[in-house]
């Protein structure tokens, strides 16, 4: 066996691991943190403080049968959910986390992730239509309008880092930030960049494709077992990948104080970052109540792009002129 | 007696319908009225005019036949009206949901419970009780518990105040 | 609240998202509120009211019941089955059957009020739980000679 | 749910929905299980797009015919039932229900009972509509409020445990008074919880009164006019919120009401921002009321002598309360004896959900959503 294949056979199993085990972590984090928001323990009977509970559920999950709906299409239902999972394992492959831990290294890894993010929307669209229920085409409706609109100011605010790099490499993006980090000189960029983040992972205040209280579930009303947890996974993974690209953009990649750790550092640094993103998601998505879906619009086509726009412009221009 | 009371009443009584004082503390209204069907709907919209509320519509099955008893009061004061009225021969009578719409529901309870027919109502259908009770009608009493109109009349306070002291030492 | 303009909405909005992002980080550090419960438990009020029970009485030995009825007769939803036999060379009737049927009773309180003789209380019992009707037909004499054998057993001893 | 609903909606017969004026149109069964419904009550909507065109409440699935249990039962007997209407503010019915009979039969309660009686309504009205204030709250899709407001709804449930031996349906008012008395313990821990729900009120306003996203999600929403409440026969703070400052215990004051200093909390646009206001304020009047209630605690008997077995004089007596969701009335038909010989139940929710198709034409489904919940519905309430 060539080593070169060998090498890719280990990166795709790790890297599928790897995003078990994040959705398994963020899962815990979400229950525990939201459990202490709202003052209660939270997760405490499988293992200490409930660690292994998330491995129990993936468990439960496993054994459950995927019930397919009479009337839908059988194909395309149990495909949307290994739709929805592929593409947001990719992103993975090509995300720095330490200056040496990287699978691919590519030029254009960040159009990369952004190409491989977008398909989601095709599962979710694809899910709420084979479902033949009406909640999930609603949140069907909803979820396409919406990642649709936010690609917009999500790529406008990378397009202000990526005038001041010049590359689309995750790594020459972190070597930029050799002196500051980018948050420092893009402050608006970051936040326009993580509220469309927010938006296009479907996360609380925006989850609109899934609002519970209004269509039950959206698009994921009708799966069951592994067809959920595949979302479910999707869901968290995509999330990771939107920090990870906020935290190389803006907060300095794996850099960061050197510790007595090694090759580890990076890790450290890269991991402590997503992760503090990620907490911020999940504290504002215990928060605040979920925004209607004209308001998510307006708020996306009133403030989020003439903001990210202007701040284009204020760039391009800043870049040309120093 | 508020203003806009005395109003409402000289009112009621322009249409020639007859208003009875009632004493507050015993009955918890300040009018009781006994019409005739065909009156319902002029006191319905005299009613709206002068700004009472809709209280509740019910029925009451008497002899000689069901009464529908109307209860509207006013946001403004104190000032509740009782309005019995007596169905037609045919079991029906006018509805007054074009008049207050928040009738609708309650004249539509009140034909599942006891099969009264509201005449042009816009959609008289179970409401409460499934699809398939609509001859349920549970609120109609047996004939033997069934009593006359005046039997369940107010008795006079005179006569009443012996009886509820008694009670009392009991 | 309206008419903020363009530039006044986008600040009141951040301001007011932060100010509620500032609660929830700071109630997330408070001691947690909730009881786990099946390892711990809450202290139940002594006035709870839970489904009736007889009275013990220390100084006869059993219950002051005296088969007057008037609890079953007040019941709501006749799930009391009082029934009692007159011994000989006794005054009055003793006990024979108390039964309540748990799965009708509203917890109303009438039984326990109207009796004269005190005979009835409400039990401290919340953690029930059973898998048949059945379990929840209880019979209140056993369920008092459980909570007190011996005094009871030494009465019934004589039959 | 929605799959099933196809061909089940046209088999409904209700009229509005039996001909589909458009193609694009289509229905959507909200409910009976859906998670913002609250209980069971299904909402068959017809939608074009998102856009409700016409909502068509269908209720009865937790109907108990609770009038004819009435008729058929000693008077007494159905006090339990009446704490199982409103289960979420049981006390303001068995206030009406028991006053009703002590104006019928003209039975004078012991002063220290009437104001036992205030004192746990209000504190049953504070509990319902801490229990409304997270609903509504997680129905929007925020999921934190409803376990800060439960945490202070413990409070004071287990003051209400604490004397009338549940938590949740009540059956503590007696015909002549309470049937058990408050003690020095219970003044102190209400004293405390008002206190507490003072400092409370921060969090609440700050969490949801002034959040953008809630404002803009409730404000201009499910405008509900002063002649729409009229015509509809809306009462309670959702009447309150379209600006009419009408509530029973001013308007026709019953029990000891007359004698504490309190305010009606009015809104100005009937939308559900001003409703939801309506009640926040309202929490803190009841507090001012228990306040003075305390303040004011007469010595006594708390149950006065009522007998055991009465007989009811022959005639109707009605008899109002302001529950937490609005007016209720209990109107009594009498023909002696002491079964009922009718008992109407107007029961407040009953009149403020049918306002609903008129209320959300042209309405988002979000909106319908966040309108519904701030009706503060109980839906076994309605059904009876």
């Amino acid at each position: 066996m060539p080593p070169e294949l060998l090498r890719m056979i280990i990166a795709a199993v790790l890297v599928v691991a790897f995003v078990f085990l994040n959705a398994m972590i963020l899962g815990y984090m979400e229950r525990k943190v939201s459990a202490h928001i709202q003052r209660r323990p939270g997760l405490m009977e499988v293992g200490p403080h409930g660690v292994l509970q998330l491995l129990i559920d993936g468990l439960k999950l496993i054994g459950k049968q995927l019930v397919v709906p009479e009337g839908s299409n059988k194909f395309l239902f149990r495909l949307a959910p290994v739709l929805s999972f592929a593409p947001c394992v990719l992103p993975f492959v090509v995300i720095p986390f330490s200056k040496k831990l990287q699978i691919v290294s590519m030029d254009i890894s960040l159009i990369f992730i952004l190409a491989m993010t977008s398909i989601n929307v095709i599962a979710i669209l694809v899910a709420g239509w084979a479902s033949n229920n009406k909640y999930s085409l609603f949140g069907t409706f909803r979820s396409v309008a919406q990642a649709v609109s936010y690609e917009i100011p999500m790529l406008l605010s990378i397009l202000s880092v990526i005038l001041v790099t010049s590359t689309f490499s995750l790594s020459g993006i972190i070597a930029a930030q050799k002196y500051y980090w980018f948050i420092l000189i893009q402050p608006l960029a970051f936040i326009i960049y993580f509220i469309s983040g927010m938006a296009e992972t479907n996360r609380a205040p925006f989850d609109m494709p899934e609002a519970e209280s209004e269509l039950t579930a959206g698009f994921h009303t009708e799966y069951s077992g592994m067809g959920f947890s595949f979302f479910f996974l999707a869901e968290y993974a995509n999330m990771f990948t939107v920090c990870s690209i906020a935290t190389v953009l803006f907060l300095g990649g794996w850099k960061g104080i050197p510790l007595p750790l090694g090759d580890y550092t990076g890790i450290f640094w890269f991991m402590l970052k997503v992760y503090g993103l990620l907490f911020v998601m999940i504290w504002v998505r215990w928060t605040f109540p979920r925004v209607r879906f004209d308001q998510l619009m307006t708020f996306c086509w009133k403030y989020l792009i003439p903001f990210a726009l202007a701040n284009l412009l204020i760039t391009a221009v800043l870049v040309k002129l120093i | 007696m508020h203003p806009a009371t005395e109003k409402l009443v000289s009112a009621l009584k322009e249409l020639s319908i007859q208003v009875d004082n009632c004493n507050y503390e015993e009955r918890g209204y300040h009018f009781e009225i006994d019409l005739e069907a065909d009156k319902l709907r002029v006191l319905a919209e005299c009613m709206l005019a002068q700004e009472m509320f809709l209280g509740f519509v019910g029925g009451l099955h008497v002899k000689p036949a069901i009464e529908i008893v109307y209860q509207f009061a006013s946001f403004e004061r104190a000032c509740r009206f009782v309005v019995r009225v007596p169905v037609a021969a045919d079991n029906s009578i006018p509805t007054i949901s074009d008049i207050y719409q928040g009738a609708n529901w309650h004249e539509r309870e009140t034909r599942d419970f006891y099969g009264v027919n509201f005449t042009d109502h816009p959609n008289l259908v179970p409401l409460l009780l499934a699809e398939e009770d609509v001859d349920l009608k549970p609120l109609l009493k047996k004939d033997e518990d069934l009593k006359e109109s005046a039997e369940l009349r107010w008795a006079a306070p005179v006569e009443e105040k012996p009886e509820a002291e008694k009670a009392e030492q009991g | 609240m309206n008419n903020r303009g363009y530039f006044g909405e986008l600040w009141f909005g951040a301001k007011s998202l932060l100010i509620g992002l500032n609660v929830t980080i700071r109630e997330m550090f408070k001691p947690i509120v909730t009881v786990q419960y099946p390892r711990e438990e809450c202290e139940i009020t002594p006035n709870y009211r839970g489904h009736v029970e007889l009275v013990f009485n220390l100084e006869t030995g059993g219950c002051d019941c005296i088969v007057c009825g008037m609890c079953a007769k007040a019941c709501p939803s006749d799930c009391l089955v009082v029934k009692g036999e007159k011994k000989e060379g006794e005054k009055r009737k003793s006990l024979t059957v108390f039964k309540l049927d748990f799965t009708k009773c509203s917890l109303c309180g009438s039984c326990v009020e109207t009796c004269p003789k005190g005979a009835l209380d409400y039990s401290q019992d919340y953690n029930i739980a059973g898998f048949t009707r059945e379990e929840f037909h209880y019979d209140l004499i056993e369920r008092l000679e459980r909570r007190h054998p011996q005094p009871l057993a030494a009465a019934a001893g004589g039959n | 749910m929605g799959n099933l609903v196809g061909d089940n909606a046209v088999h409904v017969d209700l009229e509005p929905v039996t001909d589909i004026p458009n193609d694009n149109h289509f229905y959507l069964n909200m409910g009976p299980q859906h998670p913002s419904t609250h209980g069971v009550l299904r909402v068959l909507l017809e939608m074009d797009g998102e856009y409700v065109v016409e909502a068509q409440p269908v209720l009865g699935y937790g109907h108990r015919m609770q009038e004819k249990m009435a008729e058929h039962k000693n008077w007494m007997a159905f006090m339990p039932n009446t704490g199982r209407m409103d289960y979420a503010a049981a006390l303001p019915y068995n206030h009406g229900y028991v006053a009703l009979f002590e104006r019928l039969c003209g039975i004078e309660v012991p002063a220290r009972a009437e104001y036992i009686r205030v004192i746990t309504s209000e504190l049953n009205r504070i509990v319902s509509h801490h229990l409304w204030i997270g609903a509504m709250l997680l129905d929007m899709g925020a999921f934190t409020p409803i376990l800060y407001t439960f945490d202070d709804r413990e409070q004071v449930l287990d003051i209400l445990e604490d004397v009338t031996g549940s938590r949740l349906t009540y059956c503590y008012f007696r015909v002549g008074g309470v049937c058990k008395d408050i003690d020095d313990k219970f003044i102190e821990k209400t004293r405390a919880f008002i206190k507490r729900q003072r400092e409370r009120f921060t969090i609440y306003n700050d969490l949801i009164t002034g959040n953008i996203i809630f404002i803009k999600r409730t404000e201009g929403v499910g405008i509900i006019s002063p002649d729409m409440a009229r015509r509809y026969g809306i009462t309670g703070p959702v009447l309150r919120g379209s600006g009419i400052a009408y509530d029973v215990r001013k308007n026709e004051p019953y029990s000891v009401y007359p004698n504490f200093d309190f305010e009606i909390p009015v809104g100005q646009n009937g939308d559900s921002y001003d409703r939801y206001m309506v009640r926040l304020l309202e929490i803190e009047q009841s507090l001012r009321i228990i306040e003075q209630a305390l303040d004011q605690l007469p010595e006594g008997p708390f149950l006065g002598k009522a007998p055991k077995k009465m007989k009811m004089p022959t005639g109707d007596c009605s008899f109002t309360v302001e529950a937490a969701r609005g007016e209720l009335t209990y109107y009594l038909v009498s023909g002696g004896g002491d079964i009922p010989y009718r008992l109407k139940i107007r029961v407040p929710s009953y009149s403020n959900l049918s306002v609903l198709p008129e209320l959300c034409q042209s309405m988002l489904l979000s909106d319908l959503v966040a309108a519904m919940g701030s009706m503060d519905l109980v839906i076994p309430e309605i059904d009876r």
